[in-house]
């Protein structure tokens, strides 16, 4: 029995971003993230920010060495890590805040696709409302915003720009289709 | 298209909220009457010209958002969290600009 | 090459490209870089189209996007567009275009005689006619009025292009790159402000393309495309052509629709037709150009009188010659700019006529020029039927002056500022009677009007106020300009003002709007009717209702309404443009969202699980369900029987994954649920889960559902499929505004967790097999209502044991990822347990055979009471919908509640939306009492049976037989009341 | 067409608003109740509010029987209107359909068409080959939501607005009633407990009774006689498209889309959806509600997606707080109310005035009309057609 894996809404998510990667646009999907939706309790903001080691910046995510924190609202963060194990990750997290916060497990709620290319700004300005200009966003810059009438949590990584755009798991599907469809003409 | 301040995420287009109308009614104690109740949930001065409001930011950070805004030329006059007391413009005097 | 192609001009034309294409069947040729109507022109081909209501015979008479004219049906099948109009679409080889509303050709087209009509079909005919007999109106008139109805064809067939929506965000945007245009972006780019500059037209520089002006010492057309390169060079300016700002929205954001491949036979692969931007400026200049009006005189609408801006620009810009012998008739100085542009290109100008009586220097450097000047003179009537053959003249008194043989009028009437974009952000324009045009009011956002939009016409003077109003609009976006910035600079011209003239004298048909057919007589008779408001009188008339919106009309009609009325033109006002500013694409509007595209899927964890197994999905909200599993030539009511049938006898397996879930944390979460549900939480134990139900406000029930309580301080919820959103909004609205205070905090775990429920009497079997080890789920271990979580695979996983279908039964969630393998593996066990597959169908028969409300029982309009759950009603705490819900009318005896119905005929069926009644022959709707909500052929049953609500409800009914009747489908069973809990009714079968 | 008369001291009847429901009132009490001295108000030029800016469609297939009698005597009153006033408002029962697109909302649709033909209106249940021969441009074949079927109402259609507005107020003018003009109320004066006249911008008029018919900004003229109501004011946009020849010969409703489209008799395309969903009013719609709606047209009609949306505008609506409408005594002698017709108004228009024209000279409703109450959201009785409860923004 113990040889069930997870599986990702795309299947081979390797091979399908490869494929429909072009000249303007580049696709990665990062598989085994783990994610925890981190809550400071009423009172315990400071604390939780405290403790985890990250900013109270709204719109700033913060890299810590095992994980970023995006913000999500106040006093709640989208904790992304890159330790396989999900469980454990989450085990990890709620020890840190145990008293000032609590931790809810999301590491499959939401599949990660990251999107970067010559053409990138260009190709994100067909879908995202915000203003991504190179003069306005830089790396860290996160924001929750929808995208072809899908909720995102975005999160740019560097400067090239990479963008990270997280969407629920049961869009995955829905969103990789407008995400490959729009990216045809910066072939 | 409404262009609100979100107080945590800046300033995002109209779509990314939910309205959840008139933000000046406050919810009666629950042992209140019928007739207070029948106050919040129906009663409602729907001014033309400036309006205390909620927008549900649903597309973003899913924070209520209070908002001033006029009815009429749907000028945005301020936005702040729930607990946040916002003031209206002051009324220009008749005649003057 | 054409026979009216000139040497001369063509600045806007690759003549190394030839390009062929075909109108009404005929090929001609033309160059890359023309419009339809330069080509036909080049080509001699002056007659274009037939007006709407009289059928006339019809060139182009503008040289833009505010023709009214030229509109043609372009390309076929299902890329069919009418209305297309010639004088801005770009040529391309094979471009195949038909003429409009003719019949059958649009040499002779039968429907002119309308025009012998045209006594009946004056303004507001449509009114006033086609009244009596009144049995006549709908099968005879109407039919005749549809018919003639429209323009050109649509496709019938799906649009086979693709549409995408963008958005964008500067400091300054500046719309329209003309003189004034560029020079406004030029100045604000240098500033350093984030620039973008949007042109309508696949070229920049506006009517430059048409001068023989010099800027900063350069012929004006070079300049400009000298402007369009820098600007293209610098990084904080992005550039657009081919693109029209057409709405002026809230919150500074402006609209407008790129053609990104409408100068194309077909996109490129890949690519959209057309992509709409949705632009967010700080601030604007407006600097949109003006718009040249007709002279108002009989039969001024023959193919070959145009404007004169037009007659110019398509000598200068296209190297094509409308004519070969052009009168000019005017009231204004710039037609003279027509003359000169004219005699360079060789082409014979036998007079210009100008109203004016006042000498002018334009006249005296015509006469230097050999072109022969006469003043006081007005154009009285043009001659020919299908073009123009010759103008006769008058004085301005009306008499009679003279005939002049030709084949092209050019005419200009003055220039009306395009204000059309500023209007719709509310500003009103105001008339100046020195221009004869309306220019914009002190703006209310955060624009500025610039160059001929707001009443300025010669060249020095928009280079100078673009160059104004892009430091303007860059130091209101917060930047400053250097000291040094200087703008472009051409010579200074004097112009004597225009000679305000409506109509010149005469007893024929003279035309305001061109499109819609409305003459001056029209607004004449509008205003002697009592339509004298402004815009009364444009719904009468529909003079502006056009495509064009009236650009080159409003004016003039505004003009003679004021004359009708003897009022300054200033007390009339005008009618308020609306957006667009041109017509655009709906399919631009939907961009992506089309088809199936119209909203995204969502699909569960375990969908390929249900493909395999040959499920028919259907849609929940955005969702896709398993709906059944049809076996081999199984029908749908068979395998829905099937289904519900076995999982009672031995198992069946559900994706219930699309459920609402949500994980609440917190010491005040107990509190927090008390509050919004009807029922108590507090005492619920960890390790417990229990059925709740939620109010709004109003008292109604919002929604239901299964919350558990996993530890102390932490909750999960689940709510319906179709409800998810708005209850957690609801929850948001509650711990954000109404009670903030509250240590609670929650989030969405609906596709953190997948879902299914096992039931049947096998279920514990099947799942004891399928996690074998993992799990102890005895009765002792878990008993009903108990929830436990527990490790599999390496992963943690939760057991519900809870029950829909009244078996005894299980709900288990496991991450998302390991949704498949949980299927997998439950399937695989269950195998040897007669496990099934069941949908929402068969999901559905198991809950009505139990009287389980769901979705249809949950209208928006029942109260706990209606569903037989009143007692679940708290008295002991105050929640969400408790004081409403009291009210007189919600608690009266009259209201329908649940009950169960049987069919009691052999034959038949029962359906939802059937009222109930006792007399099937009395049915009213004042003898309805009530409605059948859910229906199913119920194995356990073993008839038709269904949920309803009824007036009186069981207490009054039971037992009695009534009709649920249904007339829609012409059925009346009649069925026997009874309780809702149809099967098993003392829950037994919940134990295994 | 109609006088310009200078406004008299004193009137029997003085009516508030000089749109489509306020001219159907002279109208009908002069018609059907005699009363002539007659004033209606109108602060900018008649007809300029939602009866000039609607999609034109009449329908009554509602599903309460107190909807559904009401909008019947509306249908009934329009099919021999034209007659009635001898002006052709080009009344043409083309048809309107409602899409279903599932088995609830199939169910749902069951219930309101028996509802209907109870109620003695016609309605019938159309099969999706039904729906492909009258409606050849739906597609069936790539629809997100796949259309299962419609709800006819065949005496349902569209009726050309503007004549509506000029008809009434030709017939009203013509029986002696006065139509002022550029007259603003600025307030209601109440004595007594009793509304006896009104101050306007063309000085005081005094009326014995006094009605107010001004949907959209029914809030702001009662809020001068002291009455706060369940009403918000939102906007409703409304589309046309340029001239096309026939395409379409019904009304389609996608309601799972919030689309609904018919085609004029001059050929354009006029559709509409949703409410832009917040409180308005500006009579101008934004972009985001427009790119919606035309996106649920081109959901399931996507050969309509080469043709041109020529103009749009907003309407300001009374939205009640159950989607119903009020036609009403108010609570304040001599003062009456006729509001909150939501998208309803311009249906209603007929009916609207002969109801309203009979409370008014009755002082008491008619049965038609007894059910629209003020009190009715105190009472706990709503009605409300669409099961969303309190948020007139999505009503």
């Amino acid at each position: 029995m113990a040889d069930f894996v997870p599986i990702h809404p795309l299947g081979d998510p390797e091979a399908v971003s490869k494929a429909s990667s072009n000249a303007g646009v580049t696709f990665d999907i990062p598989p085994d993230l783990s994610m925890v939706q981190v809550f400071a309790r009423k009172g315990q903001e400071d604390n939780v920010i405290r403790k985890l080691g990250i900013s109270d910046s709204p719109r700033t995510a913060s890299s810590q060495k095992s994980f970023n924190a995006l913000p999500l609202s106040p006093g709640q963060w989208m904790l992304v890590g890159n330790e396989k194990d999900s469980s454990k990750f989450e085990a990890a997290i709620a020890k840190k805040v145990a008293g000032i916060g609590y931790v809810s497990q999301q590491s499959a709620s939401r599949v990660c696709f990251r999107v970067s290319g010559p053409k990138v700004r260009d190709f994100m300005s067909r879908g995202c409302r915000l203003d991504l200009g190179e003069s306005v966003t830089s790396k860290g810059y996160c924001a929750q915003t929808p995208i072809a009438q899908i909720g995102v949590l975005l999160h740019q990584i560097d400067e090239a720009p990479t963008y990270d755009l997280y969407v629920y798991s049961g869009f995955a599907r829905a969103f990789w289709h407008w995400l490959t469809e729009t990216a045809a003409q910066f072939r | 298209m409404h262009r609100i301040d979100c107080p945590w995420c800046g300033i995002r287009d109209e779509a990314e909220f939910q309205y959840q109308g008139d933000a000046t009614k406050v919810r009666p104690a629950p042992d209140a009457s019928q007739d207070a109740f029948f106050d919040y949930v129906y009663k409602r001065d729907n001014p033309k010209g400036w309006h205390t409001e909620w927008w549900h930011h649903v597309g973003g950070c899913r924070q209520w958002v209070k908002v001033v805004r006029n009815t009429l030329t749907h000028e945005i006059h301020a936005t702040g969290a729930p607990a946040e007391k916002l003031s209206l413009p002051r009324k220009k005097k008749r005649g003057s600009k | 090459m054409g026979k009216n192609r000139l040497n001369f001009g063509g600045t806007k034309l690759d003549r190394s490209k030839p390009v062929n294409f075909t109108f009404d069947g005929k090929t001609y040729s033309g160059f890359a870089g023309d419009t339809l109507a330069s080509a036909l022109l080049a080509n001699g081909v002056v007659l274009m189209g037939r007006s709407f209501k009289y059928h006339r015979p019809r060139g182009c008479l503008t040289a833009g996007s505010e023709e009214p004219n030229a509109i043609v049906e372009m390309r076929s099948g299902p890329r069919r567009e009418p209305n297309t109009r010639a004088t801005v679409a770009e040529l391309y080889d094979g471009l195949d275009a038909q003429s409009q509303n003719r019949w059958p050709s649009l040499a002779v087209d039968l429907q002119s005689v309308n025009q012998l009509l045209s006594p009946w079909l004056t303004a507001g005919f449509y009114y006033k006619t086609f009244m009596w007999p009144a049995k006549f109106w709908e099968p005879v008139y109407e039919k005749f009025i549809r018919r003639s109805a429209g323009l050109g064809h649509a496709a019938v067939e799906a649009d086979p292009d693709t549409y995408e929506h963008a958005h964008a965000h500067c400091d300054v945007l500046v719309v329209g790159a003309g003189p004034a245009g560029l020079s406004a972006a030029l100045a604000a780019a240098a500033t350093g402000a984030r620039v973008l500059i949007v042109e309508e037209q696949a070229h920049v520089g506006g009517d430059l393309s048409s001068t023989l002006d010099q800027i900063d010492g350069k012929p004006a057309d070079q300049w400009a495309a000298e402007a369009w390169v820098k600007l293209k060079a610098l990084d904080n300016v992005t550039t657009m052509t081919r693109t029209t700002v057409f709405g002026y929205y809230d919150g500074n954001v402006l609209a407008a629709l790129e053609r990104v491949n409408d100068h194309l036979a077909e996109p490129p692969n890949g690519q959209p037709r057309q992509r709409m931007w949705n632009i967010r400026a700080k601030e604007v200049a407006l600097t949109c150009g003006s718009h040249e009006r007709a002279l108002t005189f009989d039969n001024n609408d023959r193919p070959g009188v145009m404007l004169a801006g037009a007659v110019r620009e398509f000598v200068e810009g296209y190297g094509a010659a409308p004519g070969k012998r052009v009168v000019i008739v005017t009231n204004n100085d710039e037609a003279y700019r027509t003359a000169m542009v004219l005699k360079e290109a060789g082409v014979e100008v036998p007079l210009i006529a100008d109203a004016r009586t006042t000498p002018n220097a334009a006249a005296e450097a015509a006469r230097a020029a050999g072109i022969p000047v006469e003043m006081g003179v007005l154009p009285k009537k043009a001659v020919g039927r299908l073009q123009v053959k010759a103008i006769e003249l008058q004085r301005v008194d009306g008499a009679f002056h003279k005939k002049v043989e030709c084949d092209c009028v050019a005419m200009s009437s003055g220039y009306s500022p395009d204000v059309h974009l500023v209007s719709q952000t509310g500003v009103a324009p105001i008339w100046r009677e020195d221009i004869l045009g309306f220019v914009p009011d002190t703006p209310k956002r955060q624009e500025r009007s610039a160059g001929a939009g707001k009443g300025i016409f010669d060249l020095a003077g928009c280079l100078h106020d673009g160059h104004m109003a892009g430091i303007d609009a860059a130091r209101n976006a917060g930047f400053e300009p250097a000291k040094s910035l200087k703008a472009s600079r051409a010579d200074p011209t004097s112009a004597v003002p225009p000679l305000a003239i409506w109509r010149c004298p005469g007893q024929g048909k003279a035309f305001v709007d061109f499109q819609n057919d409305v003459t001056a007589r029209d607004i004449h008779l509008a205003a002697q009717e009592g339509y004298v408001s402004v815009e009364h009188a444009k719904r009468y008339t529909t003079l502006g209702m056009a495509t064009d919106q009236g650009k080159t009309s409003n004016v003039t009609g505004i003009g003679l309404l004021a004359t009708a009325r003897g009022e300054p033109i200033s007390d009339v006002g005008t009618t308020r443009f609306r957006p667009p500013y041109s017509p655009v694409a709906i399919g631009a509007f939907a961009g992506h969202e089309r088809g199936r595209e119209f909203q995204p899927v969502r699909q569960t964890a375990m969908h390929s699980c249900g493909e395999k197994l040959g499920a028919v999905f259907v849609e929940a909200g955005l969702w896709l369900r398993p709906q059944y599993y049809p076996k081999p030539g199984e029908g749908v009511m068979e395998a829905i029987y099937r289904e519900s049938k076995q999982v009672r006898e031995t198992a069946g397996i559900c994706d219930v994954s699309t459920l609402g879930k949500i994980e609440i944390f917190g010491p005040d979460s107990g509190e927090f649920l008390n509050r919004l549900y009807i029922n108590g939480w507090k005492m619920l134990a960890p390790g417990k889960a229990r059925y709740g139900l939620m109010l709004r406000e109003d008292g109604y029930v919002f929604d239901d559902g299964t919350t558990s309580r996993l530890d102390d301080d932490h909750y999960f919820m689940t709510t319906t499929t179709a409800n998810a959103a708005r209850v957690l909004a609801h929850m948001e609205h509650a711990a954000q505004v109404l009670w903030p205070e509250l240590d609670v905090h929650f989030c969405s775990a609906t596709e953190q967790w997948c879902g299914v429920a096992v039931a049947g009497p096998n279920a514990r079997k099947v799942l004891a097999d399928a996690f074998d080890e993992a799990l102890d789920i005895s009765d002792e271990a878990l008993p009903f209502m108990g929830v436990r979580t527990f490790s599999w695979c390496g992963t943690t996983a939760r057991i519900f044991r809870i029950s829909f279908s009244g078996e005894l039964a299980f709900e288990v969630n496991v991450p998302w990822s390991f949704g498949e393998a949980m299927w997998n593996a439950i399937w695989e066990a269950g195998q040897k347990h007669g496990l099934i597959a069941y949908g929402t169908e068969a999901l559905s028969v198991l809950r009505i055979e139990k009287g389980h409300v769901a979705g249809n029982e949950l209208d928006g309009r029942t109260t706990a009471a209606d569903m037989g759950l009143g007692r679940m009603m708290s008295t002991k705490k105050p929640f969400i919908g408790q004081v409403m819900a009291g009210r007189e009318g919600m608690i009266a005896e009259d209201r329908a509640t649940l009950v169960g119905l049987k069919i009691t005929e052999s034959e038949g069926r029962l359906r939802g939306g059937a009222h109930l009644v006792v007399d099937k022959d009395d049915a009213s709707a004042e003898t309805s009492l009530g409605w059948v909500t859910s229906v199913c052929d119920s194995p356990a049953v073993g008839c038709w049976i269904g949920l309803a609500y009824l007036q009186g409800g069981l207490s009054q009914h039971e037992g009695k037989t009534l009709y649920a009747v249904n007339p829609i489908y012409d059925e009346a069973p009649a069925v026997e009341v009874c309780s809702a809990h149809f099967f098993d009714p003392e829950g037994e079968r919940l134990n295994g | 067409m109609w006088r310009d008369p200078e406004p008299k001291p004193q009137y029997d009847v003085i009516i508030i608003g000089g749109g489509g429901h306020g001219l159907a009132t002279a109208y009908y009490l002069a018609k059907e109740h005699g009363i002539t001295n007659v004033a209606v108000i109108e602060k900018g030029w008649i007809g300029g509010g939602n009866v000039g800016r609607n999609t034109t469609i009449v329908r009554s297939n509602y599903m309460f029987p107190a909807n559904t009698h009401f909008y019947e005597k509306s249908m009934k009153l329009w099919e021999g209107l034209e007659q009635d006033f001898n002006f052709n408002a080009m009344v043409s029962q083309r048809g309107v359909i409602n899409l279903f697109h599932s088995d609830p909302q199939r169910d749902a649709f069951a219930r309101r068409g028996n509802a209907m033909r109870l109620a003695g209106v016609d309605a019938e249940f159309l099969t999706p080959e039904q729906l492909k021969e009258m409606v050849p441009i739906l597609d069936f074949e790539n629809a997100r939501f796949p259309i299962q079927g419609g709800l006819l109402q065949r005496r349902g259609g569209t009726v050309r607005h503007d004549a509506v507005a000029w008809g009434y107020a030709r017939g009203a003018d013509s029986r002696g009633v006065d139509i002022l003009q550029n007259c603003e109320v600025k307030d209601i004066v109440v004595e007594g407990g009793a509304a006896v006249a009104v101050e306007t911008s063309r000085g005081t008029i005094r009326g014995k009774k006094i009605a107010m018919a001004v949907a959209g900004h029914t809030s702001q003229v009662a809020k001068m006689a002291g009455i706060e109501l369940p009403i918000e004011s939102h906007v409703l946009q409304a589309f046309v498209s340029e001239g096309i020849k026939p395409l379409l010969d019904t009304v389609v409703t996608f309601g799972a889309g919030h689309f609904y489209i018919s085609q004029s008799d001059k050929g354009g395309l006029v559709f509409g959806g949703d409410l832009d969903g917040y409180n308005s009013y500006a009579q101008r719609g934004n972009l985001p509600m427009m790119e919606h709606v035309m996106a649920g047209g081109m959901a399931i009609m996507p050969a309509i997606g080469r043709v041109r949306l020529l103009r749009h505008w907003g309407g300001v609506m009374d939205m009640s707080f159950d989607g119903s409408p009020f036609i009403c005594k108010t609570g304040i002698d001599c003062l009456y109310l006729n509001g909150g017709w939501c998208y309803g108004g311009f249906k209603a228009t007929p009916a609207s005035g002969w109801c309203f024209a009979h409370t008014i000279a009755k002082d008491a409703p008619h049965k038609l009309n007894e059910a629209f109450t003020i009190e009715r959201f105190r009472q706990g009785r709503m009605i409300d057609e669409k099961g969303v409860g309190p948020s007139p923004w999505i009503q």
